[in-house]
């Protein structure tokens, strides 16, 4: 606490290596730049998705429009969701959080191979590219939807091979990212840092890494076989050879189930680490939570033909998988309770961060809520692969994993940039967002409710009215958007100075300069205390 | 491998292994496939394998057997000093490797003049199920094949290193790891063995 | 996964040519076993397939891949991919075995 | 309100456990979050300035990992019986091919007789065997909960039982390729005798569906404007309404002179209802299909003054 800003140390955004300027962000090995790399370069894929989505929603303003084709509109949600997958949620918190934060949690200097650490960044922009590349070359956009079902995206002759390729791109990068993040958790800690001393967020960052680890490559192999399928035609997925779609979708989903805990995991991290700071308490339950992402992460990897209920699947399959899937939703209650309790008691300081961590708490537990009505068999034979299935996932993934990246951003923001935004501003971005948000994404539950399938260029008539609602919200949104990242924008560059720990928290991070210096301490710190031990601050 | 942090042998081989880990699970997904096709059609599965010449099989799994001893007794070597023997031994797996990759390269020959390769017409005349096989067949194989010529060129700098005193007595976890690497690849061909050549 | 075990690992004694060349003695030997044993029709082959494989490749991962001289945490790490590996096929064929 | 039209048993099963579990999800939604708010106020920092130190509690840990968990068993329990109901089909159910093609739907019935849209006759069970021509499809029945993948290369099944008379949409949920979003049919349930009269009878037997009709007076045929006449004679009111509401075919009331949004070979296109459009609607209705109907109209032989008879008629109608 007593180590303040007295280093002689410059700041990380400082050069001061041989390389100025752009190079020597290019080039730099250093956690914390690495991390606002990913940062830029997702913000700028992430607007287009969000571009996409707006585009979207204009298409079903009207019954029948004549702005873009059908072919058009399929490449769009195609597009919008391999860029929000692959490139925006997936690897969001834990390249952006995880690279800058997880190595200052656990008091050590940089990551274990901070070089591959680059290299995966690299990975991920050769990745993003590609990506991008796939839209404009061969047959055009690939229209298959990002969960490139075969056998028609074998058929199709729209330019499916390269956006796959990016795919498995972008899963190098991420599991090159869990292999750094694991190795430097069991080698890394500071002296004293025990594993249950470890912050939350490096217990979400370690089971994030897991699944990482034992799925992606799952999802490598088979988009590599889709590849091999259309310029070869091996004919494993491919009816007319013998082979079979639904082989496919379970492995597909092998991996893409578990994608979903990648993205909520070090969500949930970071939730559990804003509350104690802001009530000024330790979290409730720590072990419960640790535990508890341990259980999503082994358990979330069995749950994943709960996407295939009406693919003509055994019964068998149908009820274990349903059975498993309403066991892997027990952790993530225990979760929600302990997080409310936290409040309990504690000397609530309302802020920002909180704010948007308990809007996060509500829109999770709507978005998790209809996830275990999904998971009921006879009910998700009536809503799958229609607007309720696209309401659920962007309640998890953007009112969940989205606003978590949110309260992220504005809790460590002044660490990060050394900056202080305007709270007012904030708080007003919040409002349109908040409302829009409802009426955009719960309106689409209620479109699923009454038989509105996904993926559809037009609808029926009856569904008129609920779509301009959605659309109305999605405009609230993107204006809540704008003038969140407005003020977030303006506070970089002309912001005032932060304090170094503006927030009294008292993880390690808060005990360094805002920004940190190049090398995070100047020497490392020795853990004799859990994580959230406010006692000691109250004592001065 | 560390810039500012002291190294870390022990680390490195950690990240070494979590990397295995995603090669072990990568070719994990295409044995589910296999399991699950043969599963569906058990006679096809069969038959096909009879098509495949056993012999040539049986002798690549030696050589890969021996180039992963070579490996192995190339680390021994290195902990002991004796460099000229440890380059000795890495020549030696390069070797096999490479004798691997010719016998690979005349059995995909020999299928290939006999009209069986993807998309082929004669194939294409074949039962489902064995058209799957062939495709798992030329897939699984492939893949591996593609990891023999990694690992080759991960020993052949291993070997450059060695020469150069890059790897010595005092620092080989790049061999170590270049090691696993290749080991793992001989454990994948010791499953492929008996799921292709001795399924008839 | 615990604290002393992973930081004491460092090997402490390395294993000489002759323990290696004995596993691949060994390693050839079950090759010729499994190669008889699928001559012995489809069951036996099957089972020589189930048993003598993953025997082999646990041999290979023992000792030429020195896990046997490594701590319990790359133990845990391969019994945790394996293990995932094994349920994933086990779910898998709750789908296709009850077709 | 519509999307709770329960037209199906599977309808009633599948809306049991929605209401089960919506029930459950609104009892923790508002609890979670009125104590999130009671927190926040009644321990805020004016008011409560020194906070608590507390770390947990082990009793309320196993209380809150076991109540979700026996709640989540029987939402899965609950789901998985009434699933078992929805997916086995009777015994004594009607077996009909469905096949789902890029993109359209047709169905063949035991006795060989085929449509394009699904005609089930009320209260009996239905087997749906549905199967895929070129890729995956999925066949959507709203109003009776159910839904089954057309994959090609194998038969999936699914059934229901009709519990009310009407015409109901069956739609494509797996994308499939640029028309998706057009892949469209009907499910006609009209009483017993009125199917058995369609599917026992001959190759011209008159579709079922004018039973939709039957609470409508049977006026003269004399008495009528004369298109009129021709409309109900020719049994055009089975599937075409002239007051406005929608049946298996849209409403001829107000049509002439409205953009028309139609299928035409493939693409999508917008048109204005003129006397060739209406004229080429009738003597070759494949031609150009209203966008959200079924490809489903039969080729009807009119002679050129009944056409202009019916043509007149539809532009009174505006
Ligand atoms: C961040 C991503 C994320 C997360 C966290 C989740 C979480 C969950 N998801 Fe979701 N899901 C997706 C992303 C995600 N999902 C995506 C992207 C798809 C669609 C993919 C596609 O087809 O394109 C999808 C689709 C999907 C389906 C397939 C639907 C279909 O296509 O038919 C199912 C089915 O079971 C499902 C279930 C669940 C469940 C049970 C959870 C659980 O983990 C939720 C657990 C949380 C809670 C339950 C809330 C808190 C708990 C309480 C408040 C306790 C009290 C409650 C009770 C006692 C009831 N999801
Ligand atoms: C995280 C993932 C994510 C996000 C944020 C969004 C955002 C949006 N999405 Fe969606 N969407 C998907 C993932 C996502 N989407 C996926 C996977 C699919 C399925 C594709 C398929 O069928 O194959 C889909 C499909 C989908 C459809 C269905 C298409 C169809 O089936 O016909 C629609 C319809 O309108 C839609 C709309 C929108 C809109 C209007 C937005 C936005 O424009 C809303 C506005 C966004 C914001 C206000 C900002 C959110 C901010 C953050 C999340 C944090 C950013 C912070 C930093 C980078 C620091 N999306
Ligand atoms: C089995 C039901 C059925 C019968 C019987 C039937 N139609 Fe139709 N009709 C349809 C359907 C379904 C459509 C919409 C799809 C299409 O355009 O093919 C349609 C479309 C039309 C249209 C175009 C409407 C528009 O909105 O553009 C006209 C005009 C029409 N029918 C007239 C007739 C006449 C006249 C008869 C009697 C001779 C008749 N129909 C009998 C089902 C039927
Ligand atoms: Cu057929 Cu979508
Ligand atoms: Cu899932």
């Amino acid at each position: 606490m007593s180590t303040h800003a007295s280093t002689a140390q410059p700041s990380y955004l400082v050069d001061t290596g041989a390389r100025k300027g752009l190079m020597a962000w290019l080039t730099t090995t250093d956690h914390k730049r690495i991390g606002l790399l990913y940062l830029y370069s997702m913000i700028t894929f992430f607007f287009v998705g969000v571009g996409i989505g707006f585009v979207m929603r204009l298409v079903q303003l009207t019954t029948f429009q004549k702005l873009i084709s059908a072919q058009t509109y399929n490449a769009l949600f195609t597009v919008h969701g391999v860029i929000m997958i692959f490139l925006f949620v997936v690897p969001g918190l834990p390249a952006i959080f995880g690279n800058f934060f997880l190595p200052i949690l656990i008091g050590a200097k940089d990551v274990s191979f901070p070089r591959l650490n680059l290299a995966s960044w690299y990975f991920f922009v050769a990745g993003a590219i590609l990506a991008v590349l796939s839209l404009f070359t061969g047959g055009g956009a690939p229209d298959t939807g990002w969960t490139f079902y075969a056998p028609f995206s074998l058929k199709t002759g729209t330019n499916v091979s390269l956006a796959v390729f990016a795919a498995f791109v972008l899963g190098f990068s991420s599991m090159l990212t869990g292999i750094n993040f694991i190795t430097t958790i069991h080698r890394l800690r500071a002296p004293g840092m025990k594993w249950f001393r470890m912050p939350l967020m490096c217990w979400a960052l370690y089971s994030t890494a897991w699944i990482q680890l034992l799925a992606t490559p799952i999802v490598a192999i088979t988009l590599v076989l889709v590849i091999l399928e259309r310029f070869f035609g091996i004919g494993i997925f491919d009816p007319s050879k013998g082979g079979d779609p639904l082989l496919y979708q379970h492995l597909f989903w092998i991996y893409s189930h578990p994608a979903v805990y990648i993205m909520i995991l070090p969500a949930m991290g970071a939730i559990s680490e804003i509350l104690p700071t802001f009530a000024k308490r330790p979290i409730f339950g720590y072990k419960a939570i640790a535990f508890s992402s341990m259980s999503i992460a082994a358990v979330g990897s069995l749950v994943w033909a709960h996407h295939m209920f009406t693919s003509g699947m055994s019964a068998t399959a149908n009820m274990v998988f349903s059975l498993l899937t309403m066991i892997v939703a027990v952790p993530s209650a225990i979760k929600v309770f302990n997080w409310v309790s936290t409040l309990y008691k504690g000397s609530i300081d309302f802020q920002p961060p909180l704010l948007f961590t308990l809007t996060f708490i509500f829109l999770f537990c709507i978005g998790g809520l209809t996830g275990v009505m999904q998971g009921a068999l006879a009910l998700n034979v009536h809503i799958h692969d229609t607007y309720f299935i696209v309401g659920h996932f962007h309640y998890v993934m953007f009112g969940g994993t989205g606003m978590a990246l949110f309260a992220a951003l504005l809790y460590w923001f002044p660490k990060m940039w050394g900056k202080m935004y305007s709270k007012k501003a904030i708080y007003a971005s919040w409002f349109p967002m908040f409302i829009g948000f409802n009426m955009l994404y719960f309106g689409m539950m209620i479109l699923g409710m009454m038989g509105m399938p996904r993926r559809y260029y037009v609808h029926l008539p009856q569904f008129h009215t609920m779509h301009v609602v959605a659309t109305v919200g999605s405009w609230l949104l993107i204006l809540g958007l704008v003038m969140f990242f407005g003020t977030l924008l303006y506070a970089i560059f002309k912001g005032e100075k932060a304090e170094d720990n503006p927030w009294g928290g008292v993880t390690l991070e808060w005990t360094i300069p805002s920004p940190p210096p190049l090398e995070n301490f100047e020497e490392i710190p020795t853990i004799t205390h859990g994580p959230y031990h406010f006692e000691q601050q109250e004592a001065k | 491998m560390t810039g500012h942090v002291h190294r870390d042998d022990f680390g490195s081989r950690l990240g070494m292994w979590l990397f295995l880990v995603t090669e072990m699970v990568l070719f994990g997904g295409l044995f589910i496939g296999y399991s699950y096709m043969r599963y569906r059609y058990p006679a096809e599965f069969h038959h096909g394998g009879g098509e495949l010449n056993a012999t040539l099989g049986i002798i690549n799994t030696l050589v890969l057997l021996t180039s992963s001893l070579t490996v192995v007794l190339a680390i021994v070597a290195i902990q002991r000093a004796e460099k000229k023997r440890a380059m000795a031994f890495l020549g030696t797996t390069l070797a096999l490797g490479l004798t691997f990759l010719v016998i690979k390269g005349f059995e995909w020959g020999a299928k290939f003049h006999h009209g069986i390769y993807p998309n082929s017409h004669h194939l294409a005349t074949m039962p489902p199920g064995e058209q799957v096989f062939f495709g798992l067949y030329f897939t699984m194989t492939g893949l591996h094949g593609v990891h023999v010529i990694v690992g080759l060129g991960l020993l052949s700098v291993m070997l450059w290193w060695v020469a150069t005193d890059r790897v010595r007595q005092d620092r080989y976890v790049h061999l170590e790891n270049s090691g696993l690497y290749w080991h793992l690849v001989d454990v994948i061909w010791i499953f492929l063995l008996p799921l292709f050549y001795l399924a008839a | 996964m615990s604290e002393h075990a992973e930081h004491s690992a460092e090997h402490a004694e390395h294993p000489g040519y002759g323990t290696f060349i004995k596993i691949w003695l060994i390693l050839v030997v079950l090759t010729g076993c499994l190669v008889g044993v699928s001559h012995l029709g489809q069951t036996a082959a099957v089972w020589g397939l189930l048993t003598l494989t993953p025997l082999k490749a646990g041999l290979v991962f023992y000792y030429f891949m020195h896990l046997k001289y490594e701590g319990p945490l790359f133990k845990v790490v391969v019994l945790v991919t394996l293990g995932t590996l094994l349920i994933f096929f086990a779910l898998l064929f709750s789908d296709v075995a009850f077709r | 309100m519509d999307w709770m039209n329960q037209a199906a048993v599977s309808a009633q099963k599948s809306d049991a456990v929605f209401f089960y579990v919506f029930g459950l999800s609104v009892v923790f939604l508002i609890g979670i979050t009125a104590l999130m708010i009671y927190f926040v106020v009644r321990y805020n920092k004016k008011r409560h300035p020194k906070a608590e130190q507390i770390d947990g509690h082990v009793g309320l840990e196993i209380v809150w990992t076991l109540i979700p968990l026996v709640l989540f068993l029987s939402i899965f329990y609950y789901g998985w019986t009434n699933y078992d109901y929805m997916s086995q089909a009777p015994r004594d159910a009607m077996a009909v091919k469905v096949t789902a093609r890029q993109w359209s739907w047709s169905f063949e019935y035991p006795n060989g007789k085929q449509s394009r849209v699904l005609f089930a006759p009320m209260g009996k069970p239905m087997k749906m065997e549905v199967r895929s021509a070129d890729v995956v499809h999925g066949f959507f029945v709203p109003s009776f909960r159910i839904k089954i993948d057309a994959v090609p290369s194998r038969t999936n099944t699914t059934w229901f039982q009709a519990t009310k008379v009407g015409s109901y949409d069956i739609e494509c949920t797996v994308i499939c390729g640029v028309d998706h979003s057009l892949m469209l049919s009907k499910v006609i349930v009209v009483p017993e005798e009125e199917f058995k009269a369609w599917y026992f009878g001959g190759e011209d037997a008159p579709e079922p569906g004018k039973s939709f009709r039957a609470a409508e007076a049977h006026p003269d045929l004399k008495d009528m404007p004369q298109g009129l006449a021709v409309l109900t004679a020719k049994g055009c009111l089975a599937c075409h309404s002239v007051d406005g509401k929608p049946k298996v075919g849209p409403t001829l009331k107000a049509l002439y002179g409205r953009e028309e949004q139609i299928l035409m070979a493939g693409t999508m296109k917008v048109v204005q209802v003129d006397d060739a459009y209406l004229r080429r609607s009738i003597t070759n209705p494949t031609d150009q299909v209203v966008r959200g109907y079924p490809n489903a109209m039969p080729k009807t032989q009119l002679t050129e003054q009944e056409l202009n008879e019916v043509v007149r008629y539809i532009k009174s109608l505006n």
